[in-house]
């Protein structure tokens, strides 16, 4: 199954791909929903790559339903833990986002960010 | 024994000597403007007849100690300058001593003037005190100057080391710079012509002396007289080899009062910044350059 | 021996139980959360001797490390969690009268929330579940931050999420290569197994973590965030940010630094960026109106001297920092209580206004000047045997590089006390101001009272100070203890 | 119990009684007056426990507070706690109804305790923490008692931290370098330095002490800082605050350096450290002097001459050979007897007139005889004119630069002495001279508490005038503990050497001068006394509303003279600095320009730099 490109190699590059797509929106975007919306992509661009670590060719997902299938052929299951909760704190994150930016949208009337400018220096 | 005569009749005889100059200096002067001049002892009937006025104005108790001070003051200064044959005190004090007592007056005269309350005065003061920063620093210079050379401050030793070198040991010969340095500031010290800046009769009715009248008046003047004596017998000493008998000192004594009084009476009156610039700008660098070539 | 656990547990149930019973008790839940901080105290004091000896190790769930998570308390986390809950109930206290309004309590479950999320990022041996408390102590600071409901707390709370969220993207993405590397989360079999990563790796993981925590930490160019948050925060909040959010990511650096990563040759550069931090925040601070904005870029400048002393690779200099930590938060929570009661009397935050306020509120303006004081490090002061501390460290070294640094630090203190002393003349001289001033009520004066008497009479306790900072450098510094673990 | 617990446990009662009793008058007063009293007594027999050793047990950085009591701490002492009493003692009417009394007292206190702690110290650590305790006294003693006060004791403070900042990086710089911070053991180890680090070592500390003494180019803080504040203040300030920095000049060039040390330290072959110091006390002496002719207030004027007087100590220790150094330590309390007096003066014109502004006074000797005549030792003493003490030390000094060659220094000398007495003259011709203007007319004397310190000082003054030997003993003990060689000194004066001096004989033979002038003055008939209008004013009559004084612009000609020089370097400098800081914070500021995208390009900057520098470190 192992073609010309491993699968590995997809999974790093999709999520390094997304994190630094993530990244390049909020570093430019002007619009603050834009930038909650770069800040998801880029999470779930660091949950790929942790959900990669534990990948190991030709393994299946670690689940003892059938007693056929011995440890060796099982996929690390630790860092699915772990993206579950960074799932989780993602969406969290994101949701206070919002909330905060609607607050904020209602007192200063604009999402621009270059107009938020309160407070400076 | 000798010490308590002399300690006595010498204010007498500088006194005498210092009225005679006086007389001196205003018959030479008439002379260059081509008329007689009052005899000689003139300026002891003024004296005389200022002492026995009636009416002496004074303005306060201050007016008076002022009077006082600037008498005892110079009589202080004639004590340390080494004269022919007397020189007892000489030791208790040296030239930087002698230096500051000649302040003491000055200082009685301003405050005596001071207390008068008299702007003219006070002018006259203010002029003095100008000219003093002017002509004191390149006078102090010379002096500082010789002092290294000859490693003591003390005026007795200066006399006779110019002693032993005879005509060619004078201070005037060894380093001419310092020298007529000293000739200048000397010049403004006494307040002839070009610098009398503070007695400028037509811009401020003779400054310091326009509340003075009577026995103040005539103490002035025996002060003038003295201080004269003492201000030359310090150029003597320092640079002209000191005198050892009463003849030579006479002699040397009215050879640089006409000296002075030649350049006094062809001056006008510089005005008191440029006495004081002239004073920084002509004698100061040749005394520092004097001084240089002593160090180097 | 009481189990170190309870430190992190005792908050968070209080803090769930406040927001369910929040309903009915209304304004009484500020009491529970009292009690909650009192045994959290309790517990940490009374765990100070006993880690004094060894450090203790707690399985969780049974599951035995490197799998299970568990919690390694040595000397430094000891005394961390002193500072945090002591700090804690201070500020607490304080906020009894200054938050009122009916949704205090929401204001006390994040509150509670915020110290569990402190205390477990000290406490923890598991950098999976350091991440997640480092988002417990990020989520609930954004929210207090924007409590005050005005446009500036808004924004400045927007702000802070969406960078605190870039940094913890990158904590992430290091703690993912940290796993593809050694296959293992726990702490102190990572220290052992470190050694062995790719260094070309190594740098990158290194690179991640230090970015993403110096974010929290307020490293120079990470911390943008700090000036708007700490001055938009209602004061409580801010005392609590200055007084030891930010030194628990900056010792978490530190941790990581000595003990895991182990590379010594980053202490430099490190100590370089603490002194730029502390110039940058000193000359920030120096011609600033806002008062608490000026209290923000002072912390800047501190945590940078803090930074500075701690990455001088010798025990004097981890101890000195230590020092200096517990005088900042002390001192700086000071000058941030006193300065929030000042807002609410006076209405405004120009410190300019405030013409001959030690009149009107004598006692808290004293307390002011005595903050100052300990902060610049004046003799009698504890700041100033910690600032001794650092600079003798500092110079013990004796290379130039070390001279250049002491005299651009003893710079920033010039101009730190230069502008620190602008403001207490202004308090203490000119006819006193209008309007009903009057002075802070006692519930607010009497943690401040505390926290003066810490940086005042420190000199009594200094030789047991010296010898507990010792030790936790010392932990810190001969990696061995935290190999032995299993 | 040994006397320096003793004097620093009264300085500390005295601060915490006076905070605590502070709304009883009868504490500030006379509590606090009989404390002084007491802490002068306990200085004044110190001497029994010469080098005796004092330490409390209490460590900071392996270093132990310990004190101990050496010639020159004595001496030290001696002037801190007289001049404390005395102006105790002046304050008491002066400070009659003005507000902010327990601030005064407090804060005299304090600073009585720094500088007592100081100049006790033994070792770096104690010295450094008193210093601070001094310096952030001496701060708050001169924030307040006027209108500009609090901005010129900020900017005092900025110097005086700059110092303190320096003088830490000495103390722990040779903590690292000798291992100890006792005065002693540095003392022994010093050789063992290498030269150009002893030379580092040597300047750290003698610039955060110039800064403290006012040397020339960081003396801009003391004139205002000194004037603005209670004029009392101004007495104890100038009188004896600065010279803590000379205690520790002389402390450290002498005591620990050693001259030997500090004669190795040559640079460019030919001039050696001491040459520099003394070009800079020389400027000291110049510069400040001729900038007080300019001045129209009378506190200002008198803050400029402290400065330059302090150029005469510096000049005479730089001088180095014994007869300096004795000047140079005499002329410390010489100094301090007659500024005390002249400010103490000042204090009470400005006590009855209000005001002590040189144009508006005048005339005031018909009604303050005894405010003259102190005014009168004070300003001979301050000209440096033989009957008083300010002779003796300035004679010293011009000796020992002409006797170890050097012309300039001395010339340099000469100048300030004659700017000090023209500005000097003004002082008094201003405040007591000329016509006495009609509001003043009703004028009295200052009360007896404020006379009685002025008596005092004026017979200190004119006895160290006359027997100049009984301050000579002690210093030339202070330099045999130093080390350095001793002048052939004797009551009256010099005994032996190259020149002599007697006061003794100088001043027998004024007093018979004026005794022959008040003889030929008594020949003359009896004076008559008239009034201030009865003046000369060319043929014009006087009368009240004429203001017929010159006051103003008193020495116009010798401004226009110098003012082309006048570039006023000082100012320019100082605002150059402030400007750089204040642009350079500015420009900080405007790094956190509020965009969130740019916080977030410094996240990514951030990531790329460490990348850059860890690159190239591995």
């Amino acid at each position: 199954m192992s073609g010309v490109i491993s699968i590995s190699l997809v999974l790093n590059v999709a999520s390094s791909g997304l994190i630094l797509l993530g990244l390049y929106i909020i570093f430019t975007q002007k619009n603050l929903i834009k930038i909650v919306i770069g800040l998801g992509l880029a999470d779930t661009g660091v949950n790929v790559l942790l959900v990669s670590t534990g990948y190991i060719d030709g393994n299946t997902a670690p689940i003892f339903s059938n007693s056929a299938l011995n440890i060796s052929n099982m996929v690390d299951p630790v860092p699915q833990a772990l993206v579950l909760t960074s799932i989780v704190i993602g969406f969290g994150v994101s949701a206070l986002a919002l909330a905060l930016i609607i607050r904020l949208f209602e007192k200063t009337g604009t999402l621009d960010t270059s107009k938020i400018r309160g407070l400076k220096w | 024994m000798n010490t308590v005569l002399w300690i006595i009749f010498l204010p007498i005889i500088i006194f005498i000597i210092g009225t005679f100059m006086l007389g001196y200096s205003r018959k030479f002067i008439a002379r260059i403007e081509r008329r007689y001049g009052p005899p000689i002892q003139q300026v002891f009937y003024d004296i005389f007849k200022l002492m026995n006025k009636k009416t002496n104005i004074s303005h306060g108790w201050m007016h008076d100690i002022a009077i006082l001070m600037l008498l005892g003051g110079t009589l202080l200064t004639l004590y340390f300058i080494p004269v022919p044959g007397f020189h007892f005190f000489a030791q208790y004090g040296d030239m930087l001593v002698i230096m500051y007592i000649l302040l003491i007056p000055a200082l009685g005269m301003a405050l005596g003037v001071g207390e008068t309350a008299n702007p003219n005065g006070s002018i006259g003061i203010s002029r003095a005190l100008m000219m003093l920063a002017g002509y004191d620093i390149p006078f102090f210079l010379t002096f500082i100057g010789m002092a290294m050379l000859n490693q003591t401050t003390s005026m007795y030793e200066l006399i006779n080391i110019q002693q032993a070198g005879g005509f060619f040991g004078w201070g005037l010969i060894t380093n001419p710079l310092l020298g007529v340095a000293a000739l200048i500031a000397l010049q403004g010290m006494l307040g002839e012509k070009p610098f009398e800046v503070m007695v400028a009769p037509h811009e401020i009715a003779t400054g310091p002396m326009t509340e003075m009248g009577g026995k103040y008046l005539g103490i002035m003047m025996i002060q003038h007289a003295i201080a004269v004596v003492v201000e030359l017998t310090i150029y003597i000493n320092l640079f002209l080899g000191g005198a050892l008998n009463w003849f030579e000192y006479i002699i040397k004594l009215f050879v640089l009062f006409t000296v002075l009084l030649s350049v006094n009476a062809v001056f006008g009156r510089f005005r008191t910044d440029d006495a004081v610039r002239f004073m920084w700008k002509i004698p100061l660098p040749m005394a520092v350059i004097g001084v240089l070539f002593i160090i180097f | 021996m009481v189990n170190p656990i309870l430190l992190i547990i005792i908050p968070l149930g209080t803090a769930f139980l406040i927001s369910t019973v929040a309903g009915s008790l209304k304004n009484s839940t500020k009491y529970l959360a009292f009690l909650a901080l009192l045994a959290n105290v309790w517990i940490s004091i009374s765990l100070l001797p006993q880690v004094l000896k060894h450090p203790v190790n707690v399985i969780i769930a049974g599951i035995k490390p490197p799998l299970g998570i568990n919690l390694l308390v040595g000397p430094m986390g000891a005394i961390f969690s002193i500072i945090i809950s002591v700090a804690g109930i201070l500020v607490l206290l304080y906020s009894f009268k200054y938050i009122e309004g009916e949704g205090q309590s929401k204001y006390y479950t994040l509150f509670l929330l915020l110290i569990t999320g402190s205390q477990g990022m000290i406490l923890t041996g598991d950098i999976f579940n350091l991440f997640v408390f480092f988002e417990i102590l990020a989520i609930s600071s954004y929210i207090l931050v924007g409590y005050a409901g005005d446009r500036n707390g808004f924004e400045a709370a927007v702000k802070y999420l969406i960078l605190g969220s870039v940094g913890s993207v990158f904590i992430l993405v290091a703690v993912a290569l940290i796993y593809q590397e050694t296959g293992t989360l726990n702490m102190a079999d990572l220290a052992g197994k470190f050694a062995s990563v790719a260094s070309g790796k190594k740098m990158m993981i290194m690179l991640f973590f230090i970015t993403g925590m110096g974010v929290e930490a307020a490293i120079f160019p990470l911390n943008s965030w700090l000036p708007d948050a700490h001055s938009s925060a209602p004061s409580s909040i801010s005392a609590v940010l200055s007084g030891f959010v930010i030194e628990v990511a900056l010792i978490v650096i530190i941790k990581f630094v000595y003990s895991i990563f182990a590379m010594t040759e980053i202490l430099q550069y490190l100590s370089l960026v603490g002194v730029i931090t502390l110039l940058v925040g000193e000359f920030a601070a120096f011609n600033q109106g806002n008062i608490k904005r000026v209290l923000a870029y002072s912390s800047i400048g501190q945590i940078g001297l803090i930074l500075f002393a701690m990455t001088l690779n010798s025990e004097a200099g981890l101890s000195a920092g230590m020092m200096q930590v517990v005088n900042h938060t002390a001192s700086k929570s000071i000058l941030f209580l006193v300065a929030g009661y000042m807002i609410k009397m006076t209405g405004s935050y120009q410190f300019t206004d405030y013409k001959g306020i030690a009149k009107k509120m004598p006692v808290s303006s004293f307390l002011f000047v005595l903050g100052v004081l300990s902060l610049i490090g004046v003799p009698p002061f504890l700041g100033f045997f910690s600032k001794l501390n650092i600079i003798i460290a500092a110079l013990a070294v004796g290379n130039t590089f070390n001279t250049v640094m002491v005299f651009l630090i003893l710079l920033g203190t010039i101009i730190e006390s230069v502008y620190f002393l602008k403001i207490l003349q202004i308090f203490y001289i000119g006819d006193p101001i209008k309007g009903g001033v009057k002075e802070a009520p006692f519930t607010a004066v009497f943690p401040i009272a505390i926290f003066a008497v810490v940086i005042l009479l420190g000199f009594l306790v200094l030789p047991e100070i010296n010898i507990y900072a010792g030790s936790a450098a010392a932990e810190l510094f001969t990696k061995i203890q935290i190999t032995q673990v299993f | 119990m040994s006397i320096v617990s003793g004097l620093l446990l009264i300085a500390l009662a005295g601060v915490i009684l006076n905070v605590l009793f502070y709304k009883s008058k009868i504490v500030q007063k006379y509590v606090s007056l009989l404390l002084f009293a007491v802490l002068a007594y306990l200085s004044f027999n110190m001497y029994k426990q010469v080098g005796s050793h004092f330490s409390i047990p209490f460590l900071i950085a392996g270093q132990s507070i310990g004190f101990t009591i050496t010639w020159l701490n004595y001496y030290f002492a001696l002037m801190i706690t007289g001049i404390t009493l005395l102006t105790a003692i002046f304050s008491l009417k002066y400070m009659e109804g003005k507000e902010g009394i327990v601030h005064y007292y407090t804060v005299l206190f304090m600073k009585t305790f720094g500088m007592l702690g100081v100049i006790l110290s033994s070792d770096l650590i104690t010295f450094f923490v008193f210093w601070e305790i001094m310096s952030w006294s001496t701060f708050s003693l001169m924030s307040t008692g006027g209108k500009e006060a609090p901005k010129s004791a900020l900017k005092y403070f900025i110097f005086a931290v700059t110092a303190s900042m320096i003088l830490m990086v000495g103390v722990v710089l040779s903590y690292s370098l000798f291992g100890s911070f006792d005065f002693a053991v540095i003392h022994s180890k010093i050789d063992s330095l290498s030269l150009p680090m002893t030379g580092f070592l040597l300047s750290i500390f003698i610039v955060s002490f110039s800064i403290e003494s006012a040397v020339f180019p960081m003396h801009s803080w003391l004139p205002e800082g000194y004037s603005n504040t209670f004029t009392t203040f101004t007495a104890y300030l100038t009188g004896i605050s600065t010279r803590i920095g000379i205690y520790g000049i002389i402390l450290f060039l002498f005591g620990i350096f050693g001259i030997q040390t500090v004669d190795k330290l040559v640079i460019l072959g030919k001039i050696n450290f001491r040459y520099i110091f003394g070009v800079f006390a020389a400027l000291t002496m110049i510069i400040p002097t001729f900038t007080a002719l300019y001045q129209h207030d009378a506190k200002k004027l008198i803050a400029w001459h402290s400065v330059g007087q302090g150029g005469y100590m510096l000049i005479g220790l730089a001088s180095a050979n014994a007869l300096g150094i004795s000047g140079g330590i005499l002329h410390i309390i010489n100094y301090l007897t007659y500024q005390v007096l002249i400010v103490f003066a000042i204090a009470s014109v400005e006590y009855r007139t209000g005001t002590t502004n040189l144009n508006k006074l005048g005339g005031l000797i018909k009604k303050m005889p005894v405010s003259y005549l102190a005014l009168l030792f004070g300003i001979i003493g301050l000209a440096g004119l033989p009957p008083m003490n300010g002779f003796v030390s300035k004679w010293f000094i011009y000796k020992a630069l002409i006797m170890s060659g050097y012309p300039f220094l001395a010339i340099a000398a000469v100048i300030g002495t004659i700017g000090t007495i023209l500005s000097v003259y003004k002082l008094i011709h201003n405040m007591f001279l000329g016509q006495l203007p009609e509001r003043y007319n009703d004028i009295k004397e200052v009360s007896f508490s404020m006379q009685l310190p002025m008596w005092i000082l004026m017979i200190v003054v004119f006895g160290l005038g006359v027997y100049p030997g009984l301050a000579m003993g002690l210093i030339a003990k202070i330099q045999t503990s130093l080390g350095l060689a001793v002048v052939p000194y004797s009551l009256h004066g010099i005994a032996s050497g190259s020149g002599q001096l007697n006061m003794l004989v100088i001043t027998a033979l004024f007093m018979g001068g004026l005794a022959v002038a008040w003889i030929i003055y008594l020949l003359g008939s009896r004076r008559k006394h008239v009034n201030q209008y009865n003046n000369y004013a060319g043929g014009h009559f006087l009368n009240k509303d004429v203001a017929y004084n010159f006051n103003y612009e008193f020495y116009a000609a010798i401004e226009h003279v110098i003012d082309p020089y006048r570039k006023k370097i000082i100012e320019r400098t100082e605002r150059g600095i402030i400007g750089l800081v204040d642009a350079v914070s500015e420009y900080v500021r405007r790094i956190y320009t509020g965009m969130i995208n740019t916080y977030a390009i410094y996240i990514l900057t951030a990531f790329v730099i460490t990348i850059i520098f860890l690159k190239e470190l591995i």
